[in-house]
């Protein structure tokens, strides 16, 4: 049997629905000396910023009960370098590439978006990163600037555009509305959860950063609450993340209404979890005899 | 450069070889035996989620299937590393990073402390394989059972010297460094170091001061081990950006990166 | 060396600041079988109700990875039961007994307080259970309502008040300081995040009650976070829970600014955990020749 | 009643008997002995918090300071346990609940499904050892080889039912039960039974229609196993409130409970 697992993102199609998590697969260019990327629905950037930014002191990497507190602070080498040296290696990838951007004012996005527009497939617009001290998390958890932020990023670009948003709220279907009635074409969360991690010997924080965003196994009952309760709250399409690990916690999102699913730290524990997990996929459907992966999105729902 | 790839692997000998370290030999299928002295590998620990992430080893030697590795326990991981029994199987990916580049005339000095050893011994049993000559000089607290093992590995190449003087030399491994250069008759020096970072940034002070070129290699906090979260960034000297030390390093020229 | 681990909410003088969670110690008699508990700080009771409550259908236990989802729905034999059948048992404990209490509107948390007030040592005010479909966390996720069951359990009671919030806000600090403002005499956190686990077999939630709440290790690190945020906003004690297993643990949370701890979970795992933790606190003071619990409470700070 | 202990518990046999399932020997210093059929311990999977909850298990068998049990590999934390290793270490709190009562002058008959056997098979050991006369009924999917080691233990006192009819009986446990009854010479008659759910719904109606006392084993999914977290709640029959599986359990008598 041939299972479909095409879909789309407004316009967008994709081969398949899983994607790399922004910041947890670089650029994608180190990973495809380690597996074929292509193979993938598509890849989602490091978050780029206009100005380069040195990120936040090491350590950036402190471990949890299954999670991991990150707290790189968006290093990456600015727009231009984006553009000068990553941009023509990353066109030869044969797979959707969603450009992950993200400023300290709503300008900044905007400037970001019109400046990539023809550039890349699609946009993931980060309002949602908890490890900067101005913009990212602090956006997302307003739903004022969520509206000013999607707003201006839509007027500067035609290509699909995905809001990634914070779990860090007290109501997160609010801010997927939000961004579905300012023009986002598809809605992805969770980006991590603010933490803090102490070295109980030396009386400070593990982390350079003092605090971090936690991701990884420990967050997936979270996200995958987060992730239900948009999927009910818009009629755009959601992208699942958060502890994704293995193929049945991707099938746990799809049915929870996600439509297509991120990678992230599940990538520094296996270099292909994002492919396994793609294969998983596949083979679950086949074995279960379900023909087109929308058959099970949002199949679940109270008891 | 070799491919990276993750070898499922299984423990063939595992031994206590010091108060808390073990002398770990793995079997390694489809492994073509090839790595440069100072590459590393991440280690996953076990098969659940906790702890989550792998853990970064240098390659102490290696040859075609086979891998060994020195483990200190220090934490959770390496414990449940240290632990593991003959026939036990994990995954072991690498090799990974950029190791230690010998391609020049000078008399290679291998300077270790502690556990910096590990990537320092891979070098010499290399330099040693090559019929180079080359000296180490190794640092520790106390006289240990590890100072023993490098000693009769490395014979006469090695000084050995201790902070409590309870063997050889009462000093550090950088102290001990001036006198030792101004005792041997070779005058174009190379150093190799790996040891914790207040060593590594006496020894690149010392190399500026002397006008000698410095190799060191460095540890940080790892996500991936491959370059991809830049959690293990460390900033470039005299210039802005950083290099990672899982993908650009381990081991840089110390006038590449500020530590 | 004697180290000193006495601590006072308001009036009301604890031995120690061990003390156990709401649900996950009965009343604490079962668990006197298991070990003398009188050597606790104090045991807070499950929460109770004025009538009694089914609670939620089974399953209602879920495991995550490193964590445990939660639906009991507030099962409990309701106040009259407690006042017959427990209240006459748990007075003959030596040590503080803490009666959670929950409502659905204000007036029953009033009326609660009333009942138990010369009964028990301390209220914790428990507005933050996910899994209940009237009051609970619904309470605690706005501002108004904390303060309207605040001040009416203030009005009914001069026992030492504990609120206990829950962490699935935007900003958890204020809700800290509105319980401060309207009487509360200290500040517990967190009780449990929502969330969902899919069986993907069934095409269910692995919950009768559909969603549950996180606890266990997996939530420390947002624990902590937490209680570090309303330590820094408040002036009254804070009490620190969330996936507290070992002493260590425990040393992050006076770190981070709690004044003493709740082991929840933990009983799970190890029926005598608050105890070990205990155990550790003390010898951990004692090694690093602290002769006071207070001297570490709330040292460290952003780097 | 025996005091609730966490005893740290060592492997001493642990042997595949059928797929997927094995036979469990640890040796529990400190433990007396006593335990009563049905009573059951929550066995602590390992060192890390994945998983991080106990898993509960019936008693097998037990002697001073010996357990039995039978661990059936269904999801991550039963297959870690199974894999276990001689000398292998771990925690196993117990006993717990409250097991099976036999003081009646009625004849026992064990009705027993799948790994529903486990309580029953100590209870039938019991009777053994108090020289009782009793029955035990076993129904299994298809013949395997635990219904073997049945057989071969209590002998003619088994019968075996599969439900696909590769070895005695093509019937279910309960299906079988009827006739039974009817060939034997006993007339009082007290069942005792363990299995999936739609088993002990089916016993229960059974000893209703035929004013035959019933006692079950249930199974919830358990939080703490001592009574505290709610867990594993189970409704009364013919009033309201709720009891517990784990501490008014897991034994009840079927008229207590509705399932
Ligand atoms: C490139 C590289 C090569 C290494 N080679 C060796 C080797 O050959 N032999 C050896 O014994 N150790 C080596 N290490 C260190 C080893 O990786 C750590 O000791 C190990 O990861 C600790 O894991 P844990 O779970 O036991 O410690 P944790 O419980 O996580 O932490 C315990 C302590 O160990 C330190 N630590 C933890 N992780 C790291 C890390 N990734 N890097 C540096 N320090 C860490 C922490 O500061 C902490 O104080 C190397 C590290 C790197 C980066
Ligand atoms: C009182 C009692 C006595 C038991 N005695 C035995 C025994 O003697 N031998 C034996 O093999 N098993 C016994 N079980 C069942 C055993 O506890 C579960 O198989 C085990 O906990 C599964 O853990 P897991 O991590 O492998 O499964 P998970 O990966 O957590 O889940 C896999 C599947 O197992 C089922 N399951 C998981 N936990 C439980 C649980 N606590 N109770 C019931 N079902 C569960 C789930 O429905 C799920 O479908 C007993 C259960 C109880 C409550
Ligand atoms: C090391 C690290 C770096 C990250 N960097 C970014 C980033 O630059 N932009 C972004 O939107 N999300 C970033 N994230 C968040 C991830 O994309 C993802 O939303 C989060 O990790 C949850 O998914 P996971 O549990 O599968 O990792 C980062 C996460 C990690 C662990
Ligand atoms: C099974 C269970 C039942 C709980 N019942 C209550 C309750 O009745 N009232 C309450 O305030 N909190 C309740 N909680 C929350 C705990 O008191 C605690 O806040 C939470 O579990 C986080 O701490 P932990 O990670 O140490 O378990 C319950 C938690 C669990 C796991
Ligand atoms: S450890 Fe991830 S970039 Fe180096
Ligand atoms: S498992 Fe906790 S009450 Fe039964």
């Amino acid at each position: 049997m041939k299972v479909d697992l095409t879909t789309n993102i407004g316009s967008l199609k994709f081969k398949n629905p899983v994607l790399t998590a922004s910041g947890t697969f670089g650029y994608g260019l180190l990973m495809n000396e380690i597996f074929e990327i292509s193979e993938l629905g598509g890849i989602i950037t490091k978050s780029i910023t206009l100005s380069k930014r040195e990120g936040n002191p090491v350590p950036r990497i402190a471990e949890t009960a299954c999670g991991i507190l990150n707290s790189i602070g968006l290093e990456n080498k600015g727009i231009d370098n984006f553009f000068s040296e990553i941009l023509p290696e990353i066109r030869k990838l044969k797979t959707n590439i969603i450009a992950s951007i993200a400023g300290e004012t709503e300008h900044e996005y905007g400037s970001l978006a019109e400046r990539l527009d023809k550039y890349v497939n699609a946009f993931e617009v980060n309002i949602s990163c908890p490890n900067v001290k101005k913009g990212g998390m602090s956006f997302g958890q307003d739903l004022t600037s969520t509206k000013r932020v999607v707003k201006k990023v839509r007027e500067k670009t035609s290509l699909p555009l995905i809001v990634k948003l914070t779990p860090n709220v007290t109501k997160v279907e609010d801010f997927g509305k939000m961004s579905e009635d300012n023009g986002a074409n598809a809605i992805s969360l969770v980006n991590t959860y603010k933490g803090l991690s102490i070295d109980v010997k030396r009386r400070k924080s593990k982390l350079g950063g003092f605090t971090g965003g936690l991701s990884g196994p420990a967050i997936k009952p979270l996200a995958l609450y987060a992730v239900w309760k948009i999927a009910r709250n818009v009629n755009i399409p959601v992208i699942g993340c958060g502890g994704i690990s293995d193929f049945t916690d991707a099938i746990e999102f799809f049915m929870a209404g996600a439509s297509l699913i991120e990678v992230g730290s599940a990538t520094f524990r296996d270099p292909d979890a994002s492919l396994s997990i793609l294969e998983g996929i596949r083979n679950f459907l086949e074995t279960e005899g379900i023909k087109n992966i929308k058959e099970i999105i949002g199949v679940i729902d109270e008891n | 450069m070799n491919k990276i790839r993750d070898y499922y692997s299984t423990v063939v000998n595992n031994t206590l070889i010091d108060n808390n370290i073990y002398l770990l030999e793995m079997f390694l299928p489809g492994f073509n035996g090839m790595a440069e002295p100072g590459q590393f590998v991440m280690i996953k620990v076990n098969e659940t989620y906790d702890p989550f992430l792998r853990r970064p080893y240098s390659i102490l030697e290696c040859s075609k299937e086979k891998m060994k590795f020195l483990i200190k326990i220090v934490g959770k991981g390496s414990k449940m590393i240290a632990h593991k029994k003959m026939n036990d199987k994990f995954n072991i990916l690498g090799p990974l990073g950029v190791g230690f580049r010998v391609n020049s005339n000078r008399y290679p000095v291998l300077v270790a402390g502690g556990m910096g050893i590990a990537p320092l011994w891979f070098l010499a049993k290399r330099l040693n394989s090559q019929k180079k000559k080359f000296s180490i000089i190794y640092g520790e607290r106390s006289a240990s059972p590890l100072g023993d093992k490098i000693k009769k590995t490395f014979k006469k190449k090695v000084l050995l010297v201790t902070d409590d003087g309870s063997r050889g030399l009462k000093s550090t491994a950088t102290g001990a460094l001036s006198a030792f250069l101004d005792n041997i008759t070779y005058k174009k020096i190379v150093l190799f170091s790996c040891g914790p970072p207040g060593m590594l940034k006496e020894i690149t002070n010392f190399g500026i001061k002397r006008k000698i070129p410095v190799s060191i290699s460095l540890e940080e906090r790892m996500g991936c081990g491959i370059g991809v979260c830049l959690g293990c960034s460390v900033k470039r000297k005299n210039t802005d950006g950083f290099l990672t030390v899982c993908k650009d390093g381990p081991v840089f020229r110390a006038e590449e990166v500020s530590i």
